[in-house]
């Protein structure tokens, strides 16, 4: 097992090394330049600051300061912020990000397995229908769209909950909500389609031979054996929902990375974008092998054949 | 019987295949096996499940590499089959019926599409219509009626399923089917169906086949031949007659004896041989004889030396230190 | 001798997409204490049908009983409540499955499948639980019980699955068996041992037991009496020994004759020829007409009604009505004794 | 019993003339697969109705903004946005198409627009006519949903079927690259197609195309790696298949099922992706629309001209919807079990 | 009220109130901010937000009032030298640092030496451009390079500040307000080290507010600053800022009373014109089009009237920005500088052009026939902005209908993009727009010189260029004055770019906000003299 993780842990640091690397070129690709106050800039202070961080050297040049300085674990600095370093912007942003993010992922998974078993269990019936209603609208419904209504009816009109910013608990619940409808809808989706193969097995059948009331056969036996697929799912789900949604973090001003990314995008800040992507593609990877042994923790026979 | 005289089609020579689980582990899924098949006969393979017959097969048909050893089909060794041209030469000549008629149909085929297949594969119908005849005219060979050709597999009886097997394995004229376990999986009304249709077919069009099964009535019924496998290895090979009449190997002793015979009154009166403990696994297979374990005339020698693989008698081969008078002198 | 299971004239039908599947249509069954009773026929012929529609295990969207009673001790179990058949299933009735491979839950370990129904049923504790399930593997032939029984399903081999699946069967010492198939995908060795194993803990426990099966070499080995069913209906029953030595119904006969047998030369056996009948648009008549050699006219348009041929035996074929031509069964399907 | 038995007759007790083909009698018309599963399809109620939607949908898209007085992109501020006014239901009140805005001003009224002019669907912050300019975007969301199915069919599942079909080193390096690909930022490469190629229609292409596909070609993995072993596959390789073969022949038709299914979740995803770029600015550009721009736009001023975002917004849920119907329906098609 | 005399008297929110009444309620103001404040140090802001919070908390020499008049800050008084190059300035005794220490001469000359020392890489730092031997600092040619103690600026005594001027610059007063001129404590910013000014802590301050907190990202306040001079004319107690980027989300957070005002797009005005909290005000910020004279066809002076003339300016900002934009006939805004005599300068010149679709196509035909073409295609290059491309659309809908023959392809890019293509002149025409950096006609007319750093499109005319350096130079005010007016005249007579419009904007603010000052150019706001009064 340690032997396993360790290998891809080797395959993950080289993915990541290829990503920085091609993110670095791409990012070069941005025309502009990255200082404020573009247009008002002379010439020569503009060859100044492109000196100063060292971006009047050739682009391959740069690259090999950056992996090293990179291997030294330094970020470098923000172009954004005055002497702000990118790696404790990241930290600081992460973590609404992150909270909102696992609240969504927590809550939306919860109900959209408790939808999808619903469904599954009363398959064809009113309660299936409404369950994948609910799905597709969840699918269907852009998040500015939802995240808008809810701050308008929930905040503003009925005013039971605070409009934006991220204070108290009481401030989590509406951008979550929004969050997390996408995650319900896809939840629920596979859950129903995987609760009802596995409802069909014989095991299920056997379990029910033996007398165990419907609770426990569906506790005990169906939805471990159905989580491989939502586990699937939920990894790269995870990912993008801890590194921030920019429409919902906007709406409901929440000091979150989705809006730093792109605003970092939008101004050329090279160390944050890049700094962002390793952050954003270090969680993918790892998310990945979470995934892999997660397989191996729910489903004994995977941990035989792929594990050790 | 005037076994040696008959031409010999297929000759397997030491074959092993062993399959990588996990790390290092090595499961020996077959391991040294040889025997030869006759022209026109029919060699059938017995064994419980998991002992190696289907991978035997399989490795036979090139559906895996084996680890080691040759398999000589009219004299050119199977697996060294290179040009697609030489390759496609080979599929013709030797098919293959499967174990299990619902897992071996496409489901999203209709019955002449997959009875057509190797037709199509081999291009052995010029025009559609030419296809169309030759797929009813195998599908009435196999006893299905016309009106099946539209038919998708899951609209089918299983009898009706190893039928279309059955068919599609003919399609390309072979001369060599190895059936793997196509009765298995059937009723026992159906499995007289299909072997009865094999039979005919074999009378028919002069085939040969390596049946493999573990129901030991049925493969008695048609075999020619039987070979007897415990965990791998080959332990006795001879002509049916004598493999149930004089049973050599305790193997294929216990084998016979626990075979449930339908007639109550011998049952009731009979005496089996039980076999003491589980089937070993074949990663972790015993040295020596593999059948030391549960054998009950396990002997010291037994641990220690792998049997001779030796004619104990004109046309019958078995694997066993009992009959070798070397082993038992060493003993 | 005590009834403890009874089946009245039991009907169950599947909705499908076709239409109604009229799986089970009219079975009749009668099981003793500590009797062994085998079901045989054509795969297809509603055995499991008829043993699920038992244990009310039958889906319940989608199939119905639509007729007869199930009375298990004098309660009708086609009316029971989900609740009191929660408490029958496992305790008083068990089930072994067709497949040994896939009716263990594949991510819970053995010992866990088997302790479920002790906790449950005889409200033990967990370390009670364990040490009956440690048991039941050790009287099921399963050696190393104690380090077995924590592992999953996949580290066991076939025939060790299926002895499992006996020893949550057995683990509530239930009134009645219902084996379906216990031993199709063994290989003989084991399938001896396990029938054995199943013989003793009828002598031992005084266990009914119902063997669904189509081995007449098993039948043969284990039952006292038998049923053998085609298309629906139990078209003949008796004694084991009536069965094999005077069958009167021509089926029956067909099974005994595609048995190939171990002394008889290799010549063609006699299959039945054709498919069994559709349950959608099941058959007026015999559902066997279609097949059979001897049917009459008769037979396509009426369905037979049992004619008593012995206390014990009774078959459901025109043949015996006193107006229908004498037949003999063909020589292949006399067995032994009969000869 | 003995009722029973009078009423048979000694005559009925002869053999029967053995009737053997009687039972398998069904006589169908052979189908292609194909040619069986589209029959199947249009016995499916809902998938009918999606797909009837969708061709619906489809013609209204190509044939409103020809039939339409006036032309997507004809600005006349001085009627900028009118709530919708529909000829003949302008006198029901309750459904609001008087031209009567939220606030119970008649702005046809108010903004002098000539007796005869309708708009149906009201008109924009330029005085667009809305009708046009929905069927317009549903063009530009057509189109996106179709990519985005394409893509997903030619690279997701080439790729993922490759991958899964050879597996072992193959499959380990295409999968790396994939990883690779979700790792790079979606809005990196998207926001460099937009600015090397200049916003539009073809960097949302070729952003989709870029990262489109991943999620199928990992699904489509998966369902090969299992399929693949089936015996059916072994046995069509027995009779000397090629590899082309096997993946065209046998493998992709079974995984279609999968693959419809991803689709119908993708098509919105796809719609919304180019949705979210109009949202920051990024995505096709005006005058042109698309659905997503259009209800991103209007939602904006949702409070007080609702039209704006409404129309839209009910076009892009029947498309939806439909596509969703339609794509559970040709699942249900192609799996030949479920025929009737 | 920045345009004060116009709008100011219609909103009551605005109506000056009794100064020496003691507050009764409490003086707390909410308000939206739409991003993070970049930087706090002063050499290096660059933007709004930095310039808006360290007008606040920071003071020049003067700063300027509600009327955009400089009026006394740390500097108590000044004089100014005869040939109007040199300004001696006297401190106030009583201007302190929020820590208590006293605000010096020497603060300034180390705050103006450091933002123009070479390593310092203040981009803003050539608005000191006035100040004696500032560009040559800056210049790495020049032998005064980095040699920042050449710089203008001398400390006579801890409370007397000499600077000198290359040239007499009437604005320079105003200038002394910009956020680049603030007072730096040298030994405060050097105990900080790296931290300087990177937090809410690590600064001292000496403005009306001090900065109270800073949860960056998420907001900041501001609370009196009881070390100021001048204290007894702050009323706030304090001014609660979040960042908050959506338009309606802040409308949102409006109705619900937890701001006090609230910025609107064009999309919301509609919805609240009939609003009494609403309110228009106004910028000195002009949007134009640049049109490329490296061009083909815009060369051609026909074309380039045609295209001024060719689109319905009062339209554009009546019916689409619909937020107090003005149309613009002009280069230098309205309501934003007057000559000595208090004359505004866009009244003397008046308007140029306007719109008049027969003519512009007159024009367009002319243009044609000397270019010998029947039909031209011209590019838009475009912010990637919301209302900017509707506008966008607006043009190339207007300009298309009423030039038969032209073809018009917008182009929209994000912000730095399109600055990028910009300044390679790789386009065809753009929308532009140019904020004041000094209150003086000339921050507008400079940018046209022939290779003027802000002149992507290639403009040139001999005339222009030569008025433009002589008014530099000009000592006589109000000669100077005629040389601009006579500039921007050229400029139009050339039809070297056309104006669209003067930007404005809308907003929501409840009308218990109270002497809100809005500045047209540097800082947008001063905080110092608001207060709150009639909130329930
Ligand atoms: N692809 C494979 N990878 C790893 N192990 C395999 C593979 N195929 C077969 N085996 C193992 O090889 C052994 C022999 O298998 P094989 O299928 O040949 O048995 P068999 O005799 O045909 O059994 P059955 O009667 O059940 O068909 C078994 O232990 C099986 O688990
Ligand atoms: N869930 C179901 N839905 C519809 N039809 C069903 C269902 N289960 C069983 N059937 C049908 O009921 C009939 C009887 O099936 P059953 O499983 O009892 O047969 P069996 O006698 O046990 O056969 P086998 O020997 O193959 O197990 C069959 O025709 C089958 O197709
Ligand atoms: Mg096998
Ligand atoms: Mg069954």
């Amino acid at each position: 097992m340690l032997r396993y993780v360790l290998k891809r842990v080797g395959y993950m640091l080289l993915t990541l090394f290829v990503i920085a690397t091609l993110t670095f070129f791409l990012m070069k690709l941005l025309p502009g330049s990255p200082f404020n106050n573009q247009d008002r800039l002379s010439e020569q202070q503009r060859y100044m600051l492109n000196e100063k961080y060292g971006l009047n050297d050739p682009v391959p040049v740069q690259y090999m300061n950056y992996i090293v300085k990179l291997a030294q674990g330094d970020l470098g600095i923000t172009f954004q912020y005055d002497g702000r370093t990118v790696s404790g912007m990241i930290v600081d942003r992460i973590s609404p990000s992150a909270t909102l993010g696992m609240e969504a992922l927590i809550f939306g998974t919860i109900v959209g397995l408790l939808l999808g078993i619903a469904a599954a269990l009363r398959h064809n019936t009113f309660v299936d229908y409404g369950a994948m209603v609910i799905a597709v609208f969840g699918i269907a419904v852009p998040s500015f769209v939802l995240a808008g209504l809810l701050q308008y009816f929930v905040g503003v009109k009925a005013q039971w909950l605070p409009v934006a910013f991220w204070e108290g608990p009481e401030t989590h619940i509406l951008p979550a909500l929004s969050l997390s409808v996408g995650v319900i809808a896809t939840i629920a989706r596979f859950m129903r389609t995987e609760m009802l193969e596995v409802l069909g097995q014989d095991y299920i059948t056997t379990a029910r031979s033996k007398g165990m009331s419907e609770n426990v056969v569906i506790l005990q036996h169906c939805i471990r054996n159905s989580m491989i697929p939502i586990i699937t799912i939920l990894g790269p789900l995870a990912v993008n929902l801890i590194t921030g949604s920019l429409v919902v973090e906007r709406i409901f001003a929440i000091p979150g990375i989705g809006d730093q990314f792109v605003k970092s995008i939008m101004v050329n800040d090279y160390p944050t974008i890049m700094g962002i992507t390793l952050f954003y593609s270090a969680l993918i990877v790892v998310i990945l092998l979470v995934v892999d042994i997660l397989y191996g923790l729910i489903d004994p026979r995977i941990r035989i054949a792929g594990g050790k | 019987m005037a076994v040696q005289e008959r031409e010999v089609l297929l000759e397997v020579k030491g074959l092993k295949k062993y399959f990588e689980v996990g790390k290092k582990q090595v499961l020996k899924a077959v391991d040294n096996v040889s025997f030869q098949i006759y022209k026109g006969e029919t060699l059938g393979l017995v064994g419980e499940s998991g002992c190696g017959k289907s991978t035997t097969g399989r490795t036979i048909i090139r559906l895996y590499g084996a680890t080691d050893g040759e398999v000589l089909y009219e004299g050119e060794d199977v697996h060294d089959k290179k040009s697609r041209k030489d390759l496609k030469r080979f599929n013709r000549k030797m098919q293959m019926i499967f174990q299990d008629p619902y897992a071996s149909l496409n489901p999203r085929m209709t019955v002449k599409d997959i009875i057509a297949e190797g037709i199509d594969i081999h291009g052995l119908a010029k025009n559609a219509k030419e296809r169309e005849d030759r797929v009813l005219e195998l599908l009435e060979t196999v006893g299905l009626n016309k009106d099946h050709a539209s038919r998708y597999p899951h609209e089918f009886s299983g009898g009706q399923r190893q039928r279309i097997g059955i068919a599609r394995a003919l399609a390309v004229d072979p001369d060599f089917i190895i059936a793997d376990e196509p009765i298995s999986a059937l009723d026992v009304s159906i499995q007289a169906q299909v072997v009865n249709l094999m039979m005919k077919l074999q009378k028919e069009r002069g085939l040969t086949y390596l049946f493999i099964a573990h129901d030991l009535s049925m493969v008695k019924h048609i075999s020619d031949r039987v070979g007897v496998m415990y965990l791998g290895n080959m332990v006795e090979l001879t002509g049916s007659d004598e493999l149930y009449e004089e049973p050599l190997h305790p193997y294929t002793q216990a084998l016979l004896s626990a075979i449930p015979v339908p007639d109550p009154e011998v049952e009731r009166s009979r005496e089996r041989i039980i076999l003491e403990g589980d089937v070993p696994s074949p990663i972790n297979s015993p040295s020596g004889c593999r059948f030391r374990t549960r054998c009950p005339h396990a002997m010291d020698v037994c641990a220690a030396l792998e049997p001779k693989w030796l004619e104990a008698r004109e046309g019958h081969w078995v694997a066993c230190h009992l009959y070798d008078e070397e082993a038992m002198k060493q003993n | 001798m005590e009834k403890l299971l009874e089946l009245q004239n039991v009907h169950v039908s599947f909705q499908t997409y076709g239409g109604e599947v009229k799986a089970v249509r009219g079975v009749s069954l009668q099981l003793a204490k500590g009797e062994s009773l085998a079901i045989v026929g054509e795969s297809g012929s509603g055995k499991s049908v008829t043993s699920k529609a038992v244990m009310r295990l039958l889906p319940q969207k989608t199939s119905k009983i639509k007729e007869g009673k199930i009375l298990f001790e004098g309660k009708d179990l086609a009316k029971a409540s989900e609740r009191e058949m929660e408490k029958i299933r496992g305790a008083e009735i068990s089930m072994i499955f067709q497949d040994p491979m896939t009716s263990l839950n594949p991510t819970m370990t053995v010992g866990k499948q088997i302790m479920e129904g002790l906790r449950k049923h005889q409200n033990m504790s967990k370390s009670e639980a364990k040490e009956r399930a440690i048991n039941l593997l050790k009287l099921v032939g399963i050696p190393n019980p104690e380090i077995r029984v924590d592992e999953y399903p996949h580290q066991f081999s076939g025939g060790m699955r299926q002895r499992v699946v006996i020893a949550i069967a057995l683990a509530c010492n239930p009134k009645v068996l219902i084996a379906d198939e216990p031993t199709t995908a063994l290989d003989v060795t084991i399938q001896a041992q396990i029938l054995d194993l199943m013989r003793d803990l009828q002598e031992k426990t005084g266990t009914a037991i119902i063997l669904i099966t189509h081995d007449l070499g098993v039948v043969a080995n284990l039952a006292q009496r038998v049923a053998v069913m085609y298309g629906g209906t139990i078209v003949e029953t008796g004694t084991v020994d009536e069965i094999f030595y005077n069958p009167k119904h021509p089926y029956t006969w067909g099974l005994l004759a595609s048995m190939p047998k171990l002394n008889a030369d290799s010549k063609d056996l006699l299959a039945i020829p054709g498919t069994p009948p559709d349950l959608l648009n099941p058959p007026k008549g015999c559902p066997f007409a279609a097949r059979c050699p001897y049917a009459m006219e008769v037979c396509v348009d009426h369905m037979p009604s049992y004619f008593d041929v012995s206390s014990t035996q009774k078959s459901a074929c025109w043949l015996l009505d006193e107006r229908a031509p004498k037949v003999e069964p063909p020589e292949e399907a006399l067995v032994g004794g009969a000869r | 019993m003995s009722m029973i038995e009078k009423k048979l007759t000694d005559d009925l007790f002869q053999p029967a003339k053995q009737d053997k083909q009687k039972s398998e009698e069904i006589s169908k018309p052979s189908l292609s697969f194909w040619q069986d599963a589209w029959r199947r399809l249009k016995k499916n109620r809902g998938a009918v109705i999606g797909l009837v939607a969708i061709v619906a949908i489809m013609l209204m898209a190509f044939i409103a903004p020809v039939f339409s007085k006036w032309d997507f992109n004809d600005q006349e501020l001085m009627r900028a946005n009118l709530p919708p006014k529909v000829k003949m239901l302008e006198n029901v009140e309750f459904l609001g198409l008087n031209g009567v805005d939220i606030r119970g001003v008649d702005q046809y009224k108010m903004k002098n627009v000539p007796k005869d002019q309708y708009f149906v669907f009201g008109t924009d912050g330029l005085g667009r006519d809305q009708w046009v300019r929905v069927w317009k975007g549903t063009q530009i969301s057509l189109y996106i949903a179709f990519l985005a199915a394409a893509i997903e069919l030619i690279i997701g599942v080439t790729y993922g079927g490759i991958s899964g079909f050879y597996g072992g080193r193959v499959d380990n390096i295409m999968m790396r690259f994939v990883e690779v690909l979700m790792g790079i930022p979606y809005l990196i490469l998207v926001i460099l197609f937009i600015i090397v190629l200049k916003p539009g229609v073809l960097s949302i292409t070729l952003a989709l195309v870029a990262t489109g596909w991943i999620g199928m070609a990992r699904l489509v993995r998966g369902q090969v790696m299992k399929l693949k072993h089936q015996e059916y596959v072994l046995s069509s390789k027995t009779l000397g298949s090629t590899n082309g073969r096997l993946i065209t022949k046998h493998l992709l038709p079974n995984v279609l099922g999968t693959i419809i299914i991803s689709i119908t979740f993708s098509i919105p995803a796809a719609i919304f992706a180019e949705a979210f770029l109009s949202f920051i600015g990024l995505g096709i550009q005006p005058p042109t629309a698309s659905l997503g721009s259009l209800i991103s736009d209007g939602f904006r001023s949702i409070r007080i001209y609702p039209h704006l975002a409404i129309y839209p917004s009910i076009v892009m849920c029947i498309l939806l919807i439909s596509f969703n119907l339609l794509g559970d329906g040709l699942r249900d098609a192609l799996d030949p079990k479920m025929r009737k | 009220a920045c345009s004060g005399k116009e709008s100011g008297s219609e909103k009551p929110a605005n109506k000056p109130g009794e100064k020496d009444k003691a507050p009764s309620e409490p003086q707390v103001l909410n308000l939206l901010e739409g991003e993070e404040i970049p930087s706090m140090d002063s050499s290096q802001a660059t933007d709004s937000v930095s310039f808006e919070v360290m007008n606040n908390v920071f003071e020049g020499l003067y700063r300027l009032d509600k009327d955009q008049k400089p009026t006394p800050g740390v500097a108590k008084d000044h004089k100014v030298s005869e040939d109007g190059t040199v300004y001696t300035f006297t401190l106030n005794e009583n201007a302190k640092w929020s820590n208590g220490e006293p605000v010096t001469a020497n603060d300034f000359v180390y705050s103006w030496r450091k933002a123009l020392h070479p390593d310092t890489l203040s981009e803003y730092a050539y608005i000191m451009g006035p100040v004696k031997n500032a560009n040559a600092i800056q210049n790495d040619k020049d032998p005064l390079y980095g040699k920042v103690d050449q710089l203008g600026v001398k400390a006579i005594d801890d409370k007397t500040l000499e600077v000198t001027l290359e040239a007499p610059a009437p604005y320079f007063l105003g200038l002394t307000g910009f956020a680049t001129f603030y007072p730096q404590n040298e030994k405060f910013a050097k105990s900080q080290g790296d931290k300087f000014a990177l937090e809410a802590n690590t600064l001292i301050y000496n403005g009306p507010f001090v900065l109270s907190e800073w949860k960056h990202n998420e907001g900041w306040q501001l609370k009196k600053n009881d070390q100021y001079w001048d204290k007894d004319a702050v009323k706030l107690d304090e001014i609660n800022f979040k960042i908050v980027k959506d338009t309606a989300t802040g409308v949102n957070l409006y109705e619900t009373g937890q701001v006090d005002r609230a910025g609107l797009d064009a999309e919301f005005v509609d919805q609240f014109k009939d609003n009494p909290d609403f309110t228009t005000e106004s910028e000195a910020t002009v949007f134009f089009l640049r049109l490329n004279q490296k061009n083909e066809a815009l060369k051609n002076v026909n074309i380039r009237k045609a295209i001024d003339m060719g689109y319905d300016k009062k339209a554009m900002t009546d019916v689409i920005l619909n937020n107090g934009s003005k149309p613009a006939y002009y280069l230098v805004p309205s309501d934003f500088t007057f000559s000595k005599d208090g004359e505004d300068f866009r009244k003397t010149n008046g308007d140029f052009g306007g719109f008049d679709a027969a003519k512009a196509k007159e024009h367009f035909e002319k243009g044609l026939k000397e270019l010998g073409k029947k039909e031209i295609t011209l590019e838009l290059l475009n912010y990637d902005s919301d209302s900017s491309k509707k506008i966008g659309e607006f043009i190339q809908s207007q300009l298309e209908k009423n030039l038969p023959g032209l073809k018009v392809k917008i182009k929209a890019q994000p912000f730095k993009q399109k600055l990028e293509i910009e300044s390679k002149g790789e386009y065809d025409f753009s929308f532009a727009g140019w904020g004041p950096d000094y209150q003086d006609p000339m921050t507008f007319i400079d940018m046209f010189i022939t290779d003027g750093a802000h002149n992507q499109m290639g403009y040139s005319n001999k005339k222009y260029d030569e008025l433009v350096t002589n008014a530099k130079k000009e000592t006589d005010e109000k000669k100077r004055w005629e040389m601009m007016l006579e500039a921007e005249k050229i400029l139009f007579e050339d039809q070297g770019i056309s104006p669209m419009y003067q930007r404005g904007a809308a907003v929501l603010q409840k009308p218990y906000v109270k002497e809100r000052v809005n500045h047209l150019f540097g800082a947008d706001v001063s905080y110092k003299w608001v207060y709150i009064e009639g909130k329930k």
